[in-house]
């Protein structure tokens, strides 16, 4: 019964951030909301008793990721852009009527159908009497999910070699290069257009 | 793991050794960067190589993750002819964006390593990481001409709209996963068909298909696709025409063959009428373009209308994968004129690199010009048209039979119609290249390099062999689904 | 099993939906790469509501997968957020419309 | 027969060729020796064909080889001889020679000389092959080939546009009526299996086909006839044939061409006999056309267009006379009048020769001292035509109105007998204005007024002599030697008819009689309107008459109602079809799919925003559409 | 009974004809680069070659037989049960001497014609031809079809390069229209083979074998469609027919001179072999509206050509016309229809062949093809006026010409199946006089209209060589014909042989059709 309400406080909790992230117009204040949204998922991880991603979605959302994002929206200092619209005008709208009903349709789908548990043994009982959730959530990564693992990290790779391509500090050669290339008479909206 | 694991995954291993040396010699390379484009370019062609060697074999590694079997090598080795050709291209066209630099390769190298995990995979999990591995290096790629507002845009086009689809399609793999407890292939198919046709099955069904649908440009998730091949470097274009579209088909055949073996009349029907609709778009849009790269990216998709219509022939024919084999074979006649024609494009924009802007225009005369460039050109619209004689007719020729095959003669129908249609807009490239003069004088022409030469020899022969004497591949397209469930 | 499977589908099903309006809502570039991560943690929750309901860890490994691939691209979006700001200086996303039609 | 038969085409066929391509750099001036001499050897050889089936029962028949050889359709290029063909052979072959002979003297000069004798050589062979052909298809050929050489004829003098459309009008008339003679071909073809003319009547008289095909079969045969000898209302073309030539309206348009239709429905004597009601339209036709044709006579200042329509009034009779059953006497007409028509034509020849180009009879008069030859012979002619005892025309004609009457067609009877009056009225008038009363010539044209050479005077005479002593060829009326030379050949139709022999009575004096009577009146008529009172009666009668007047000087104003309604309708209504219904509906319909295509492109192209979210809603409109799809589904 | 290669010549003839002439146009582009008298002549040997060969192998045909002579059979994609098998019977063995011939003709008379990137030119004529003979060799359909398309391309080229103004509009609807018809074909072709292929168990694109596959009613009907609206488009039938005058007009002279000489009759000749052949029964079903619309383009297009103030155009929608008659006489199924139908369409490769290079030559000293412009033009250029005349009259139906011997034969068949369309036809015949004599008095008669045109030179002894062998054989068939009408009669028989047993079922629907056009 604990769990039922701590999961209804950490998932209503999750939705409200979630919702201030997509309405708040200061980067900042969503970028925390954010973090509040994943710290609560966290929380539902734990109440799902899958530790170790609760401690990983905190490490690397939380942490990593978010402080990745801080880190830039503060050196890019992205405030000018609080003052314009936040929201596309007319496409606001539309979302705003499709999205509730894409939801209900999901959650009509998701509670129509009955889930049936294939029982592969993996309870948490179970794993806590192997060692516990990080022992065999490891053991399992590097065994039956090794191929995954190792694509993962080359990803991590392509995304490390990415952004030192796209975002290094610019070598000066380079910069007169940057020009309207391919003009085919097409100009572009600039940033005094109106939207 | 057992060593015996990594046979079925060399050809992915000496391409991810080869990148990880590739990006381990650039800082010491200065301005030339042949080593790299050698280390690359053999890497591809030994992992090719390696590729045709293991055919014929039939292999489950990494615990059922992936297998090795024909249709994963045949898929190897078009993506490896994909990279190599896409190499091939690019060093001149590096060195005039000015931009030439070593990662370059890798990111191909990755990206071809992404691509053959998803033709490989048996695995949920192991397709979805394959598949990021190739859309993170694809974004990468498009962007990869940094100080190009065009290039900035098409990465941020691609990167937005490709994480939106993927989280898309993750969303509904968990729900796979949530009804069939499993990620294996095999094993979700038949716990599903267990299960029967239901709600769920058609939801998870349906959000799949669009995170597929938008790896191959499937209308109505198509929209990236032109932005993206307009504002990526050249050669990266023609390796996004090819290489991610065919991986993409390559798992959604895979994935509709046998996870949802049991929603096969649903998505069929879907494949059906998307088909219609990516014909359409496709070829609409494609007739009012004045940019030839955007036209080439358009008509791209309405390739892929065709090829969907092979798709939902499939779902229909049962146990007959004649369709399947015909997707297959489309796809390697499709690789070839589509890299061709794209390679000409590389080549004119060397040519010219501060002031070519890819403009129908800009093709007025080109048959004087530089009659070479102008004839295969000609000769690579006139097999995306699907004239005889070239791969792309034997493509649609095998692709409409399966249609027909399939009792669907009606489909067969609007998509010849289409093809009727895009013949406008092929043949107005060659209008444009033979049958007006330019309206300003045009420099004159440097020869070209010989990388890129060969590249549109390879393509133009390739076209010209598959036209004529389809069979050598039309048998390993058919040997593909010999072995398909061992 | 204490929290019924349906409970994870639903509040998964609401951050999905909210992260996939947010992104075709917003044009604040940030705000819609964080949209992003928001549909990926709906999915996350799926997979863990999952694993614990077919008492397997899949899911959790799976989740774990998705989290790399998340970080993998916020890097690259970030970097492409960076390139593009140089360039343009914006990062309203509807500005970003050079190549269309 | 078998080596002499084919002969007597091929001779003119050589001639045409050789003048052809030697004509122009190598013959020049001599060109005309060669056709002359293969006439006349044709005319020999015509002679002796002649005296070969003098009396045989049956005709000769030469296959040379199979034209069209097609399943049950075979047609052989095969000439049959008998005593039709043989007596069409003479007069085209005779009179031809004589017209070869005299173009030699009235076409000299011309730059075109070659070229001319060329052309009369293609239709000599055409002609013949016309008469010599054993079926109808071979007829079909001769019938086109002889159409196109009168187009190249009449329009000989291709740089006056008005001889261009002339020649054209002739072919495109002609066409209309081949119109109906080719279905009677295949009509032939569809009833009895083949076109040969032996086995076609002998199966008629079988009676393989019912009356009304029968009828059909005459009916489109006659279509035919109507437009090759300008019956009404095909006759248009005719006088502006004259435009030609005189040779060539003497030999093609007086003589040989324009009574091919004559020869064909003789020919096809067993068939019309077969069909009562066809014989009644032939008839009725042939004599409407006779008064309707004399009455525009009666108005024509041109010399040639006077005859033109006299021909064509003359031609009437021969259907009139074929209408009755009265086949012999149709083919003598057609020989007597192919005497003095050619005459008539080729003196009026000389008296325009004479008088360097001119053709209107106002500009002429009191000639007759001046060219005594010409006035003399042409005055034979005209006695001819006017139907004067004993000149040749009298006798045909005659007969022909004597058969009507005997035969019951009062009224066609009388209508032939006012058609005579006008005809001795309307040629008088032209001999009167051209040879008698005061000269109204330019003085510039008169200082030159000379007789014409030898080699056109010679021609005149021999064929004055024909038309004064030819018209006993069929004496006594019915029963002359041509009527037995004929004999055989119509005897399946006579047999048919039940046709009686007749001899010469007291009623066919009474006729006769009163025919001479309206002739002479109709002669003494024009003295006193163009010899006695020139000045006066002439105007005072056009005035009388008014309107009636104006039609006849405006042919009945049939040209002006033909391009009024047919012409107008074919041009402008093509002329609709083309802009509206083939540039605008049908290739409307072509480019509008591209245009389609187009704004279909024009439409969708603005939806490619450019900006990233727009197409993500679309993708996630997308996704919802087919959520919901397969949910609701 | 096989009429392989070897019994007849002892070499594989059909193969070397079809390709000597590509061959031609390779050794030209390879070695010949820049020499112009080189590779002109060049292109005249490989097309006289081509040319002499096939006069060759019509010595060893036997004309006694409808089987395929000269044939020639290899596996070329075993997958699908393609063979690279060629062969021809009477009726292809007259297409291919035509085209042969007509080929030799096009090169002569553009000898000088084009003056830019005449390699190029000459090198489009000769891969053209190979397309064409290609076309009326195959055996196999696939082979059929990738021939069929092939000769698009160069034909594309020569109008779009070598052109007049508005060539691109023109070659491009050409193409497009072509195509388009020919995609349906396609669909159709597979639909044929996979039905036969589950119904025998195996592919094949063997004609021959699929003409006695027996195919259900269902696919006959649809099946005839997109063979029928594919050829109709080719030959061209009445609705379909835009294309054609906007390609004649805008092609240079040789190209309409093909066009029309041979690449029309490529879509009668399909007919022959695919819709009748493969769809007897949906043919005897389409019979009456194929003959409406036949009779249609025989008056249709005689009344627009009528009022063409363009040369050339005129003759293109004359074309239309005279097409109209050859697929009135085919549909009748009758020895006399469907020999006079083949026959006429050799006609008219010769006659519309003649009169486009007669136009052509007009044109080159004139600079205009509109009508009004000319006249009197008989006077400076007698010899091409005579040449003119004769082409005119063969066009019109004169007897005598090869033009009546087609037309009439396709009469009496036409009058053996319904009177009324012979009637209606026929009146499409005066009409043709009508515009060919009225275009003929135009151009060649009246005064001059124009005094520049005193000084043009007439026809040379090139322009004399490339007429004189049409006049010949416009006068050698139109006196003559039985030897061309030998050739015609066992494949004529053969088709009859194949409708036959559908016609007595379906006489009644020809007699309701017959009866509802009697009612007009």
């Amino acid at each position: 019964m604990v769990e039922k309400i701590l999961f209804i406080v950490f998932a209503a909790f999750a939705v409200a951030g979630a919702l201030g992230v997509i309405t708040r117009s200061n980067i900042v204040h969503g970028l925390i909301l954010l973090v509040f949204t994943f710290i609560n998922v966290a929380g539902i991880f734990l109440l799902t008793q899958a530790h170790f991603l609760a401690v990983i979605q905190v490490l690397v959302y939380a942490g990593a990721i978010l402080v990745l994002f801080a880190f830039v929206v503060m050196f890019l200092n992205l405030r000018e852009f609080q003052q314009e619209e936040q929201f596309h005008r007319g496409q606001k709208w539309a979302v705003i009527v499709l999205a509730p009903i894409m939801l209900a349709e999901i959650i009509f789908v998701v509670t129509a159908v009955t889930w049936a548990s294939v029982n592969d043994g993996f309870s948490p009982e179970a794993i806590a009497a192997q060692g516990g959730n990080v022992k065999v959530l490891g053991e399992q990564l590097f065994t039956k999910m090794l191929l995954p693992f190792e694509v993962a990290s080359l990803i991590l790779l392509v995304g490390m070699v990415g952004a030192i391509l796209l975002a290094a500090k610019e070598d000066r050669e380079s910069v007169c290069l940057r020009e309207w290339d391919d003009d085919d008479g097409v100009t572009p909206s600039l940033v005094e257009r109106e939207v | 793991m057992t060593p015996q694991d990594l046979i079925p995954i060399i050809p992915e291993l000496i391409l991810v050794l080869a990148g990880l040396l590739v990006l381990v010699v650039e800082p010491f390379l200065k301005a030339d960067k042949t080593a790299n484009v050698a280390i690359a370019l053999t890497a591809l062609l030994i992992s090719g190589a390696a590729a045709v060697g293991l055919s014929g074999r039939e292999q489950a590694a990494f615990t059922d993750m992936i297998v090795l079997n024909d249709y994963a090598v045949f898929f190897k080795v078009l993506f490896a002819a994909a990279g190599a050709l896409t190499v091939l291209m690019s060093p001149r066209y590096l060195e005039a964006s000015g931009r030439h630099m070593g990662e370059y390769y890798a990111l191909i190298l990755f990206a071809v390593v992404g691509m053959d995990l998803m033709a490989a995979s048996r695995d949920l999990i192991a397709f979805y990481v394959g598949l990021e591995l190739m859309a993170v290096s694809s974004y990468l790629l498009a962007g990869f001409l940094r100080y190009q507002v065009r290039s900035n845009e098409a990465a941020m086009k691609y990167f937005l709209t490709g994480a939106f689809a993927s989280a898309i399609t993750l969303y509904g793999i968990s729900l796979v996963y949530g009804m069939a407890g499993t990620t294996n292939y095999e094993q979700v198919g038949a716990t599903l068909l267990a299960g029967g046709d239901g709600l769920g099955v058609a939801l998870a069904t349906a959000l799949v298909l669009v995170g597929m649908g938008f790896k191959v440009s499937m209308a109505p998730f198509h929209m990236w696709t032109p932005d993206v091949y307009q504002g990526a470097p050249t050669p990266v274009a023609a390796f996004f025409s090819v290489g991610p579209k065919a991986a993409g088909f390559a798992a959604m055949l895979m994935v509709f063959l046998t996870v949802f073996e049991v929603s096969r009349s649903t998505w069929s029907v879907l494949f059906i009428v998307l088909a219609v609709l990516t014909m359409f778009v496709g070829n609409a849009f494609a007739l009012t373009q004045k940019n030839i790269k955007r036209m080439l990216a358009y008509s791209s998709i309405a390739h892929v209308g065709y090829l969907l219509a092979g798709l939902g022939a499939l779902g229909r024919a049962g146990t007959d994968y004649f369709a399947g084999e015909a997707v297959l074979f489309y796809l390697a006649a499709y690789t070839f004129m589509n890299l061709g024609a794209f390679g000409i494009l590389a080549y004119l924009k060397t040519q010219q690199p501060a002031t070519f802007s890819y403009s129908l225009a800009e093709f007025a005369g080109l048959g004087r010009r530089s009659p070479w460039a102008a004839v295969l050109m000609g000769l690579f619209m006139f097999s995306l048209t699907g004239m005889p004689g070239t791969a792309g007719f034997v493509g649609k020729f095998y692709l409409f039979s399966s249609v027909v095959k399939a009792d669907l003669a009606w489909l067969a129908v609007i998509a010849v119609l289409f093809s009727a249609v895009s013949a406008y807009y092929y043949l107005r490239v060659i209008v444009y290249m033979f049958f007006r003069e330019p309206e300003v004088e045009y420099a004159t022409k440097e020869p070209i390099s010989g990388p890129l030469a060969a590249s549109l020899a390879l393509s133009a022969a390739a076209v010209v062999v598959i036209g004529l004497l389809p069979s050598w591949v039309l048998d390993a397209a058919q040997a593909s689904f010999g072995n398909f469930f061992g | 099993m204490a929290i019924p499977i349906e409970w994870y589908l639903v509040l998964s099903a609401f951050l999905f939906v909210i992260g996939a309006a947010g992104v075709l809502m917003r044009r604040n570039l940030f705000i819609v790469l964080f949209s992003i991560e928001l549909m990926m943690n709906a999915v996350n929750i799926n997979l863990v509501g999952f694993s614990r309901l077919h008492e397997n860890l899949i899911g959790q490994n799976f989740v774990l997968f998705t989290m790399t691939v998340a970080a993998a691209e916020a890097a690259i979006g970030l970097a492409i957020v960076t390139a593009l700001y140089r360039n343009r200086r914006t990062l309203m996303v509807d500005m970003f419309d050079v190549m269309k039609g | 027969m078998n080596y002499v038969l084919p002969l007597i085409p091929a001779l003119p066929l050589v001639a045409f060729v050789v003048t052809l391509f030697l004509g122009k750099w190598w013959l020049k001036d001599s060109a005309h020796w060669i056709p002359i001499v293969a006439m006349a050897a044709s005319f020999v050889l015509s002679v002796a064909a002649f005296l070969a089936i003098r009396g045989e029962e049956h005709a000769i028949v030469v296959e040379l080889w199979r034209w069209i050889p097609v399943g049950d359709f075979q047609v052989p290029i095969a000439f049959q001889l008998d005593q039709l063909s043989a007596v069409m052979l003479l007069v085209v072959t005779g009179v031809g020679t004589l017209i070869f002979i005299y173009s030699k003297g009235y076409m000299h000069h011309d730059p075109g000389y070659y070229r001319f004798f060329a052309y009369l050589s293609l239709f000599a062979f055409s002609m013949l092959m016309l008469v010599l052909g054993s079926n109808y298809l071979l007829l079909y050929l001769g019938w086109e080939l002889v159409g196109l050489c009168s187009y190249y004829l009449i329009g000989f003098y291709y740089h006056k546009p008005s001889a261009a459309s002339a020649g054209k009008k002739a072919f495109l008339t002609n066409r209309v009526g081949d119109f109906g003679f080719g279905i009677g071909v295949m009509l032939i073809f569809v009833t009895f299996g083949t076109l040969d003319y032996i086995e076609v009547f002998e199966k008629v008289e079988h009676h393989v086909a019912s009356e009304g095909v029968l009828l059909a079969i005459g009916l489109l045969l006659f279509l035919g006839a109507m437009g090759k000898s300008a019956q009404f209302p095909l006759h248009v073309w005719l006088p502006d044939a004259m435009e030609g030539p005189t040779p060539v309206s003497a030999l093609i348009h007086a003589a040989t061409m324009v009574t091919a239709g004559v020869y064909m429905v003789a020919r096809s004597s067993v068939i019309f006999a077969s069909a009562p009601t066809a014989m009644l339209v032939v008839g009725a036709v042939g004599a409407f056309t006779a008064i309707f044709a004399a009455s525009i006579g009666l108005a024509q200042n041109d010399i040639k267009r006077v005859m033109a329509y006299s021909t064509v009034s003359q031609l009437g009779y021969m259907f009139m006379a074929l209408g009755i059953g009265a086949w012999v006497a149709a083919i003598f007409h057609l020989v007597t009048h192919a005497f003095f028509k050619a005459l008539l034509f080729l003196g009026s020849g000389s008296v325009i020769h004479s008088l360097s180009g001119e053709q209107d009879m106002r500009k002429m008069g009191g000639l007759a001292k001046k060219i005594p030859f010409t006035y003399w012979t042409l005055m034979a002619g005209a006695l001819a035509l006017s139907g004067i005892v004993p000149f040749a025309g009298f006798w045909s004609k005659d007969e022909i109105l004597g058969m009507n009457f005997k035969g019951g067609g009062y009224v066609i009877w009388a209508v032939g007998l006012i058609a005579a009056f006008i005809t001795a009225f309307y040629t008088f008038r032209l001999i009167f204005m051209t040879f008698w009363g005061e000269s109204r010539m330019d003085p510039e044209v008169e200082k030159h007024v000379h007789e014409s050479p030898w080699s056109m005077v010679v021609p005149l005479m021999v064929l004055g002599v024909l038309s004064v002593f030819g018209g006993f060829l069929g004496f006594p009326p019915e029963n002359g030697v041509f009527h037995k030379f004929l004999e055989p050949v119509f005897h399946q139709a006579n047999e048919i008819l039940h046709v009686e022999h007749h001899y010469f009575g007291m009623l066919d004096f009474v006729l006769m009689v009163v025919s001479v009577v309206v002739a002479l009146s109709g002669v003494f008529f024009a003295y006193l309107f163009y010899v006695k009172r020139p000045d006066e009666l002439p105007q005072k009668a056009g005035a009388v008459s008014q309107p009636l007047y104006k039609a006849i000087l405006n042919k009945w104003y049939i040209d002006e109602f033909y391009n009024a309604t047919i012409i107008r309708l074919t041009v402008d209504g093509s002329r609709w079809l083309w802009r509206v219904v083939d540039a605008g509906v049908i290739d409307g319909a072509v480019n509008g799919v591209g245009r389609l295509w187009d704004i279909a492109g024009r439409v969708v192209s603005p939806f490619q925003t450019g900006r990233v979210q727009n197409y993500a809603v679309v993708m996630f409109i997308g996704l919802f559409v087919i959520v919901t799809a397969v949910i609701v589904f | 009974m096989e009429f392989g290669f070897a019994e007849q010549i002892g070499f594989r003839a059909l193969s070397l004809l079809t390709f000597l002439p590509s061959l031609g146009a390779l050794i030209m582009v390879l070695f010949m680069r820049g020499r112009p008298s080189a590779y002109k002549a060049a292109a005249l040997v490989a097309s006289l070659a081509t040319f002499a060969l096939s006069v060759f192998m019509l010595t060893a045909f036997d004309t006694s037989t409808a089987a395929f002579q000269f044939q020639e059979n290899f596996v070329w994609i075993e997958n699908f049960g393609i063979n690279y098998r060629m062969g021809v019977d009477g009726i292809s063995m007259l297409m291919v001497l035509l085209t042969t011939f007509l080929s030799v003709i096009a090169i002569i008379g553009s000898w000088n014609y084009v003056k830019d990137r005449e390699l190029a030119f000459f090198a489009s004529l000769l891969v053209l031809e190979t397309g064409m003979i290609g076309v009326f060799t195959s055996m196999d359909l696939f082979l059929f079809y990738v021939f069929w398309e092939v000769q698009l391309i160069p034909m594309y080229f020569i109008i779009g390069i070598w052109g007049g103004a508005r060539r691109i509009y023109a070659a491009t609807k050409f193409f497009l229209y072509t195509f388009a018809g020919s995609v349906l074909m396609l669909v159709a072709m597979l639909a044929v083979v996979w039905w036969y292929g589950k119904e025998s168990g195996a592919l094949t694109f063997d004609i021959l074998t699929l003409q006695n596959a027996g195919f259900p009613s269902d696919l006959q009907f649809w099946g005839f469609l997109a063979f029928f609206v594919a050829f109709a488009i080719k030959v061209p039938m009445f609705p379909v027919h835009t294309w054609l005058p906007d390609a004649h007009v805008e092609a240079p002279t040789a190209g309409s001179v093909i066009l029309a000489g041979v690449l029309l009759k490529m879509g009668v000749y399909g007919m022959i072999r695919f819709c009748i052949g493969f769809f007897p029964e949906a043919t005897v079903n389409a019979v009456p509206y194929v003959m409406v619309l036949s009779v249609i383009a025989i008056v249709y297009g005689a009344a627009v050509s009528l009022v063409q103030p363009d040369m050339k155009k005129l003759v293109a929608y004359s074309s239309v016309s005279h097409m109209g008659f050859v697929t009135a006489g085919l549909f009748t199924f009758n020895l006399q229809g469907i020999e006079g139908s083949v026959l006429q369409m050799v006609n008219h490769g010769i006659l519309t062949g003649a009169l486009f290079q007669m136009v052509g030559f007009f044109y080159e000293r004139t600079h205009t093809r509109e009508i009004k412009d000319y006249g009197g033009m008989a006077r400076p250029l007698p010899i091409a006026a005579a040449f003119f005349s004769l082409f005119v009259l063969g066009s019109l139906g004169l007897p005598g010409l090869n033009g009546f011997v087609g037309e009439f034969l396709i009469l009496i068949g036409l009058f053996q199946y319904m009177k009324v369309f012979a009637v209606v036809a026929s009146l499409g015949i005066i009409l043709g006089a009508a515009y060919l004599l009225w275009m003929y008095e135009r151009t060649m008669f009246g005064e001059l209209t124009n005094q520049k045109w005193l000084s043009l030179k007439d026809l040379n002894a090139r322009e004399i060589l490339t007429l004189a062998p049409l006049a010949a054989m416009s006068v050698v068939i139109g006196v003559w014909p039985g030897p061309f009408l030998e050739m015609l009669h066992a494949p004529s028989l053969e088709i009859i042989a194949k409708v036959e047993p559908f016609m007595a079922q379906k006489q009644s629907l020809v007699q309701m059709a017959s009866a509802f056009l009697g009612g007009f």
